[in-house]
């Protein structure tokens, strides 16, 4: 909703008018909101080193630079569940459960990988559509409860994470293909089933995260241009009047659900297919009953990105940016959990950066700038999410 | 018979938690906050009442007062963090769900941050020896004795001491009656003098507090006192509040929920027990999924007539109509 | 200068970006009906908020018995002994009528509620001032009569003697508004003093001593209403004359467009049905009304009608296409339009912008669409053009998010929205509900118009003014069945009253319409 | 202290307190370091793949690492690729050989030092002790089956047989409950899995799973029960543990270390070097740490050091040989009950499987 409310002077580029839009307050919060995290993240850095805090601080906030190749790499599966999270954001409903139908894209990949016999620059293809698949798979069932039975979708989600996850270990450690058991993970994906790399050296980066950019931009347009974007919002926004304009909300519920765990699905299979740097090699899975991180981490991005397609392929980037330059603080005596904490205090600040933004913003009009005007009025964003 | 027992005692320090965290998170959502961070706030509770175990444990104080102080210490801890809630969510007006994700995030970091800076390890691993055989008298009564009172955890008794408390405090008093009031019409408690805001602050500092406790409780019932940033509560946090919605918002039914998904949470690890679940000879693997599914089927026959407090997760807004 | 109980001087009260209150003073005397008359958004509430202690005004003082107060939040007034009965209830749903007239005072000892104590007190005082309540049913359960008469004893349990009633008619049946006047007569005889607000100047001739009029934030004057009538009254409120007769020419009957044939719909706040085999026909150029007491099924009835719920048996036939099974969309398709009951919960995505909001029953139709991309172009070109010719007032234009629009305003673009869809019924539902009286004249000619125009209108009123002026026929709701067919020009309010209440009824058979 | 680093670790999957490989190659090379003032750090490798270890490793010789230390038969592909990459750094693989990732080459180049361990020698020893103390219900709760815990796991049965055998029992006399949990964890699951075998009889579990042990030795605390320790002596983690079936992580890395700063790098380098009972690399705790009289047999009622010796020269002269590996048809490398029994020629010994 951020950019169909064109100014009515909409001729030309107007910066004062592109200032008052949400979606540049939206913008301006985050920034705040990341500024005071990584103040957060240097007084922990202080107090843990303080004669290295500097020097660690340097790698966080620019390590990432030096090697971009890797930001865009480990980018890319969490803009895919960031997408996910945010997509359905949209519609007001939370979906936690990224995880599952991220951890269902990647073994529908694996499969494709390892039971389909197809030719290279098919193969990859088709085991992409498969993650899709089932990741979409995974999305519908929590929209099918929503939608029919009336049951919570954060509930849903989270069993479903947790019913996934069990299945597709079980899955893998009964298929004598997949798995090597003296490894406790899954054998080599063949090469032509890996995404063609981008040729970066010394990174893993390839055409996923030039897919996932692309997939961004198409959720984007479709929520902004589209009848369905249309429904989508206006469900989310009041389930009832979509309800009463005759558009099919439960059906839309379901849509949704879909198309989001397509998205997380296509993160795992990104992710899984992504190829190695070590010949022969490959990505290889761990069936130990453990929730796929990655999908909480698409929490935190598609929050930070406020639940808009192109925020989130800032935000995915940026978090991936100063993951990187956490592991390279690692070599100054840096733990890398400081940088999950810094991420975490970036999140809580940005739920209510909007609102310090514009208090902000009020204090300096009402001190500085001349009275009356009307303030961008900020309430309206924060029940966004809901 | 053996079995029974066997699986009520080993069911309960499983569902105690359960029930505590989702009677904390009752508290804060029948005052009208969403409490997504519960996995959060258990993590905080359970690490300080570990560190607190941790550094009286070589003092030869009795365990059971240890658990105690351990038990105050985590309520402390978890009431604490979920200030950082309460500020964000009700003085600031932040998106709940938002916030309480954020604060779900930065436990398991800033634990294994905290216990690698100074422990050099994922947590803190504690050997207090909490488990009572049996306890004197009470133990001896018939079955109930048998079920309650041995082979048990202080935590357990403690527990169901809790749910009576909440339910006289949810039920009987005015703080009761204007907390439920807040979550699901702030307009009217404010218009008849109610501070919503601190009836809110109220609602998710208990939530704080029986989290804590709960977290706490997981780690002595389940691990032995340890606490870990890496494996945390297993997700005890967001399975509480499945409870609590399974449970209707309302303490009995959450009792009865918890107790539901302890029942087969214990029973998926038990199966060698019971023969004619044994010979079936199903893949462990179904068991292990049995809670999680069961609690979809019963949320689905349940879920068309329950009621979410009509306010939640809306931040209130004096000036706002 | 004369003995105030309380004034309130020099009011400001601002919102961002309006002035809801500028520069207002009211004095309330001991023991007097006062009213408070204004258009929609004319500051009534603001100000009466400010009174009781939910908003803080800028400027000004209020003085209770000649001292100056300052009145925090609600509690302060209640110390005061102010009371207020919201223009929205402030009930809580779930709680029991008893719980929700302690609530905030509940009498207790070391935080225990001692509630058979307060029973006792409530009963009493609803038995000294005949407001019979339910103590032990829950709100979601109970009338709005019976709801109002809670928030009443709230008052009154408290002790308070300056008591501020916003819009309490709004809501109730004619018999339930002749009960409420004699109430707070008899409360203003008491020596308590009453501050009244409403849109209805037949109230206030009615009830009130003095009337204090309003007008866009401003104090327009105070007047004795002995001393005043109707017609003046209004031209205070908006500053030039009303008629308060709808000009109508004959009808000219078409042909049936809506046919509904035994229409049940099961209730869901209880077992038996909410609609009992309901049957009629809205003829093209006839306004029907669908009149009744609230709860009466009409709601549950436009509900199935228009598709947002399933009804258990019945038809429904649309110029003749059978629609009983179509989903909404089809409906709207077929030729129905729909001004709905609550224009917050169903008529309006309060985040969207006007534009957004006016084509919400259209954004599909090719006109905005192309292989699913809107054109936004077309929908602003489209918005612009209603706009002007509803005449929609907003801060933006068709950028405005609705959410900060005026009530009044916000309804005038759903109406402009259902108006303009091509349609050969238009269902409006209460269209009228809390309007001030200019909006209110807007809104009947529009409707008088489209019947000329040769449409379909089913309305569904509580208002017995409205009823009797707009329609062509009248059909009587009571319990679910439609207990008499009317004709306004023969009939009189009074005996509609009695159709209306249950007293009477003529089967719809004896009717020439109805089949 | 310009920030750099000599010695390096890389943990693999796991964490650096996983009371396994990662923690005792942490402590062997914290010790040493330590002793001797050098500068050491360990690092988390941001991906568990094969090029996510490497990425690691190239991190940590960025760093200024001379030595990297990479426990786990995971790194045994990256380090094949590192070896190459970084002659000037030596690297040290326990518990694995440097391979291609097709198998179709194994080269132990010169700046790497491979070590592997003879857990089921460890395991055998364990299986003895428990049945010659007396006890014929015995359970086994390993982590995942990989091959490390399956060599203790096999080495267990086999020992327990061969006590059985010397004892002369019935066929069949000797239970042993064998169950593989899932996953390296302590949480409520696994405790209710130890809970469960306790409550049907077995006498001692063999926790063989890294933090499983944590949560069995919960359960046996709470119905007064007996665990067997795994890698470390776990003794002071827990009255419940009688002995733990150790493999001398951290003195390997340590030997190594030395080895490398005192000019002894040329037994390691480039090849493979097993630690087993020969070379005291494997073996049950035999002292008690901080008190020299203790005896570290204490927790058993019969079995002692006496016995222990004697059965420890067979493992260290070689004329008991327990087997390391079996055939396993399933593709988790879960063995059937079937498969141990005949593959380890059980026949005091009968196995039940979960
Ligand atoms: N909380 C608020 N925030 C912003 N503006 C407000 C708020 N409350 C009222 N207003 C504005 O103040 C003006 C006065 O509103 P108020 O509710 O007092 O009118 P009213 O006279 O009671 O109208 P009505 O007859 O519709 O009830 C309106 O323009 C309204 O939009
Ligand atoms: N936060 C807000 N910001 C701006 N205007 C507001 C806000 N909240 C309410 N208003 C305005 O206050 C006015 C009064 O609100 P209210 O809900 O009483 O509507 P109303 O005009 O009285 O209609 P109704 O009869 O449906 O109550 C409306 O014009 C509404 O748009
Ligand atoms: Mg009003
Ligand atoms: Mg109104």
């Amino acid at each position: 909703m951020q950019d169909n409310n064109k100014s009515p002077q909409k001729k030309g580029f107007d910066l004062k008018a592109i200032t008052k839009t949400k979606g540049f307050s939206a913008f301006t919060a985050a920034l705040l909101a990341i500024v005071l995290g990584l103040i957060f993240g240097f007084i922990v850095m202080i107090f843990a080193n303080p004669d290295r805090a500097m020097a660690g601080f340097r790698y966080v906030i620019f390590g990432g630079l030096g090697r971009f190749g890797d930001v865009l790499y480990f980018a890319t599966p969490i803009m895919m569940t960031g997408l996910a999270v945010g997509f359905a954001f949209k519609m007001g409903l939370f979906n936690i459960g990224a995880s599952g139908q991220y951890t269902m894209g990647m073994f529908f990949a694996m499969y494709v990988g390892f039971m389909w016999d197809l030719p290279t620059g098919l193969h990859w293809v088709v085991a992409i559509f498969a993650g899709m698949i089932g990741g979409m798979l995974w999305g519908f069932i929590p929209g099918i409860f929503k939608a029919a039975l009336n049951v919570n979708e954060v509930i849903t989600s989270i069993m479903f994470n947790y019913i996934g996850m069990y299945f597709v270990d079980m899955w893998v450690q009964s298929n004598a293909t997949m798995y090597i058991a003296s490894k406790s993970c899954t054998n080599y994906l063949p090469s032509s089933v890996q995404i063609p790399s981008l040729g970066i050296a010394g990174s893993n980066v390839n055409f996923g995260i030039i897919f996932a950019i692309i997939t961004a931009i198409i959720l984007f347009i479709v929520l902004q241009k589209t009848t369905f974007g249309y429904e989508l919002k206006a469900t989310g926004y009041n389930k009832y009047a979509s309800d009463y304009a005759g558009m099919k909300g439960k059906r839309n519920i379901v849509v949704t659900m879909m198309i989001a765990g397509g998205l997380a699905g296509l993160g795992g299979a990104f992710a899984i297919l992504a190829p190695s740097a070590i010949a022969g090699s490959s990505m290889t899975y761990e069936p130990i009953n453990i929730i796929a991180a990655n999908g909480f981490n698409g929490i935190a991005v598609a929050l930070l990105g406020s639940s808009n397609p192109l925020g989130i392929i800032f935000s995915a980037t940026f978090i991936s940016h100063i993951q990187r330059g956490g592991t390279l603080a690692n070599l100054v005596g840096f733990k890398p959990e400081i940088i999950d904490v810094v991420i975490a205090v970036i999140i809580y600040f940005s739920a209510f950066a909007m609102i310090m933004n514009s208090t902000l913003a009020k204090f300096i009009k009402t001190r500085f700038g001349k009275k009356g005007t009307v303030l961008p009025n900020a309430n309206s964003e924060t029940k966004e999410a809901k | 018979m053996d079995t029974v027992f066997y699986l009520i005692q080993n069911m309960l320090p499983v569902a105690v938690p359960l029930l505590l965290v989702a009677l904390g998170g009752m508290f804060s959502e029948r005052s009208g906050v969403i409490n997504i961070a519960l996995e959060g706030i258990m993590l905080f509770g359970a690490f300080f009442g570990a560190l607190f175990v941790y550094s009286i444990q070589s003092s030869g104080i009795n365990p059971q007062v240890i658990l105690l102080l351990g038990m105050v210490v985590a309520a402390v801890a978890g009431f604490v963090y979920s200030l950082l809630l309460s500020f964000a969510s009700v003085t600031m007006k932040a998106d709940q769900t938002i916030t309480g994700t954020s604060l779900n995030m930065m436990i398991p970091a800033a634990v294994l941050l905290f216990s690698k800076m100074f422990f050099n390890s994922d947590g803190i691993t504690t050997n207090v020896g909490f488990f009572i055989r049996k306890i004197p008298v009470l133990g001896d009564i018939p079955v109930l004795g048998q079920l309650f009172f041995q082979k048990t955890y202080l935590t357990v008794i403690i527990g169901f001491i809790l749910l009576i408390i909440t339910v006289i405090i949810f039920y009987k008093t005015k703080f009761g009656l204007r907390l439920r009031a807040c979550g699901e019409h702030p307009q009217a408690a404010d218009s008849v003098g109610i501070n919503v805001y601190f009836m809110r602050y109220a609602g998710v500092s208990l939530s704080g507090i029986l989290g804590g406790i709960g977290g706490f409780f997981y780690s002595v019932g389940i691990l032995d006192g340890n606490i870990s940033g890496h494996t945390g509560v297993a997700g005890f946090g967001f399975l509480a509040l499945a409870v609590m919605i399974f449970g209707q918002w309302k303490p009995m039914k959450i009792l009865f929920a918890a107790l539901f998904f302890a029942f087969l949470r214990t029973l998926a690890y038990s199966i060698a027990l019971i023969p004619f679940l044994n010979d079936l000879g199903i893949n462990q693997t179904y068991y292990k999924m049995l809670p999680y599914v069961a609690t979809m089927v019963v949320l689905a026959f349940t879920s068309k007539k329950s009621r979410a407090p009509k306010a939640e997760g809306i931040p209130y807004d004096k000036a706002k109509r | 200068m004369e003995n105030y109980i309380v004034e309130m001087l020099n009011i400001t009260k601002e919102f961002p970006g309006i002035i809801a209150n500028d520069n207002i003073t009211l004095n309330l005397k001991k023991g007097e009906v006062h009213a408070l008359l204004g258009e929609n958004g004319a500051g009534k509430s603001t100000l009466m908020s400010v009174l009781f202690g939910l908003y803080q005004a800028e400027k000004g003082e209020i003085r209770k018995n000649g001292e100056v107060v300052k009145i925090n939040n609600p509690n302060d007034a209640n110390t005061l002994g102010i009371g207020m009965v919201h223009q929205h209830f402030k009930l809580v749903e779930i709680f029991t009528a008893l719980e929700n007239i302690i609530l905030g005072v509940e009498p207790n000892k070391m935080g225990f509620i001692q509630k058979s104590e307060a029973r006792e007190k409530v009963v009493e005082l609803s038995e000294k001032y005949g407001l019979s309540i339910n103590p032990d049913a829950l709100i979601e359960d109970i009338s709005v009569g019976m709801q109002q008469r809670v928030e009443i004893l709230k008052m009154l349990y408290r002790e308070n003697e300056i008591l501020i009633f916003d819009e309490p008619t709004a809501v109730l049946t004619p018999q339930e508004i002749k009960e409420l006047l004699k109430i707070m007569r008899g409360f203003a005889e008491e020596g308590k003093s009453i501050l009244f607000i409403t849109h209805k100047l037949n109230e206030i001739m009615d009830v009130a001593d003095r009337c204090t009029v309003l007008r866009k934030g401003k104090y327009i004057g105070t007047v004795n209403v002995k001393d005043t009538n109707k017609e003046e009254l209004s031209k205070m409120m908006v500053g030039r004359d009303i008629s308060f007769s709808v000009d109508k020419k004959p009808m000219k009957e078409g042909e049936v467009v809506l046919s509904v044939r035994n229409v049940t719909v099961p209730s869901k706040l209880h077992k038996n049905n909410a609609v009992k085999n309901v049957s009629f026909d809205v003829k093209a150029g006839e306004i029907v009304c669908l009149a009744g007491i609230d709860g009466n099924g009409q709601t549950e009835f436009v509900s199935a009608l228009t598709g947002l719920e399933k009804m258990s048996e019945g038809s429904i036939v649309l110029c003749g296409k059978d629609i009983t099974k179509s989903s909404i969309r089809e409906r709207s398709v077929a030729g129905m339009s729909h001004i709905p009951e609550d224009r917050h919960k169903h008529g309006l995505v309060l985040e969207y912008s006007l534009e957004e909001n006016l084509v919400l029953q259209r954004y599909w139709e090719p006109a905005f669409q192309n292989k699913g991309f809107i054109k936004f172009d077309e929908v602003r070109k489209y918005a612009e053009g209603l706009i002007k010719r509803f005449d929609v007032r907003s801060g933006q234009g068709p950028v405005t998010v609705v959410r900060s629009m005026s009530g009044g305003n916000q309804q005038k673009a759903i109406i402009a929205r259902e108006i303009d869809k091509k349609h050969e019924i238009l269902v409006a539902v209460q269209p009228t509900r809390g309007l001030d009286v200019g909006a209110i004249e807007y809104i009947h000619k529009q409707l008088v118009e489209r019947r000329d125009a040769g449409k379909g209108v089913l309305l569904v009123s509580l208002e017995l003014d409205e009823v009797m002026n707009v329609s062509d026929r009248i059909l009587v709701m009571y319990e679910g069945e439609i207990v008499g067919e009317l004709d306004p020009k023969t009939t009189t309010v009074q005996e509609l009253g009695l159709y209306m209440s249950g007293a009477k009824r003529n089967t719809v058979k004896e009717t020439n319409h109805a089949g | 202290d310009d920030g750099t680093y000599e010695i390096a670790l890389i943990t693999d999957k796991g964490n650096i307190d996983d009371k396994s490989f990662n923690q005792g190659a942490w402590e062997g090379v914290k010790a040493y370091a330590e002793e001797n003032k050098i500068s050491h750090t360990y690092i988390k490798p941001e991906e568990a793949s094969d090029a996510g270890y490497l990425a690691a490793i190239d991190l940590a010789v960025t760093g200024g690492a001379k030595i990297v230390v990479t426990p786990g038969f995971l790194f045994e592909v990256p380090i094949y690729e590192a070896q190459t990459k970084y002659p000037d750094v030596k690297f040290i693989l326990l518990d694995g050989t440097p391979h291609t990732a097709d198998y179709s080459t194994f080269e132990t180049k010169g700046n790497v030092a491979s070590v592997l361990y003879a857990e089921e020698q460890s395991g055998y020893l364990a299986g003895y002790a428990a049945v010659t103390d007396g006890m014929k219900n015995l359970g086994f709760m390993g982590g995942m089956a990989v091959p490390a815990v399956q060599a203790f796991g096999y080495g267990f049965l086999q020992g327990a047989e061969a006590a059985a055998a010397d004892l002369g029992y019935a066929d069949g006399e000797v239970k042993v409950t064998y169950h593989y949990t899932g996953n390296f964890e302590e949480n409520d699951t696994n405790k209710a899995t130890a809970r469960t075998m306790y409550q049907e009889g077995v006498e001692v579990i063999f926790a063989c799973g890294g933090s499983v042990g944590k949560s069995v030795m919960s359960a046996a605390s709470e119905s007064g029960t007996k665990v067997i320790g795994v890698d470390v002596d776990q003794r002071y983690d827990s009255e419940t543990v009688i002995t733990s079936a150790t493999k001398g992580l951290a003195a390997s890395v340590i030997s190594v270390l030395d080895s490398i700063y005192n000019d002894g790098w040329a037994n390691y380098a480039g090849k493979t070097s097993v630690f087993n009972a020969s070379n005291d690399g494997v073996g049950l705790p035999t002292a008690v740490i901080g008190d020299d009289k203790a005896d570290a047999f204490d927790r058993f009622t019969t079995f002692d050091k006496a016995a222990y010796d004697a059965i420890f020269a067979k493992l260290a002269d070689g004329s008991v040989q327990p087997l390391r590996t079996i055939t396993v048809a399933d593709a988790s490398g879960v063995a059937t009950a079937e498969e141990l029994t005949s593959a380890l020629n059980l026949v005091k010994v009968s196995v039940t499987t979960r």
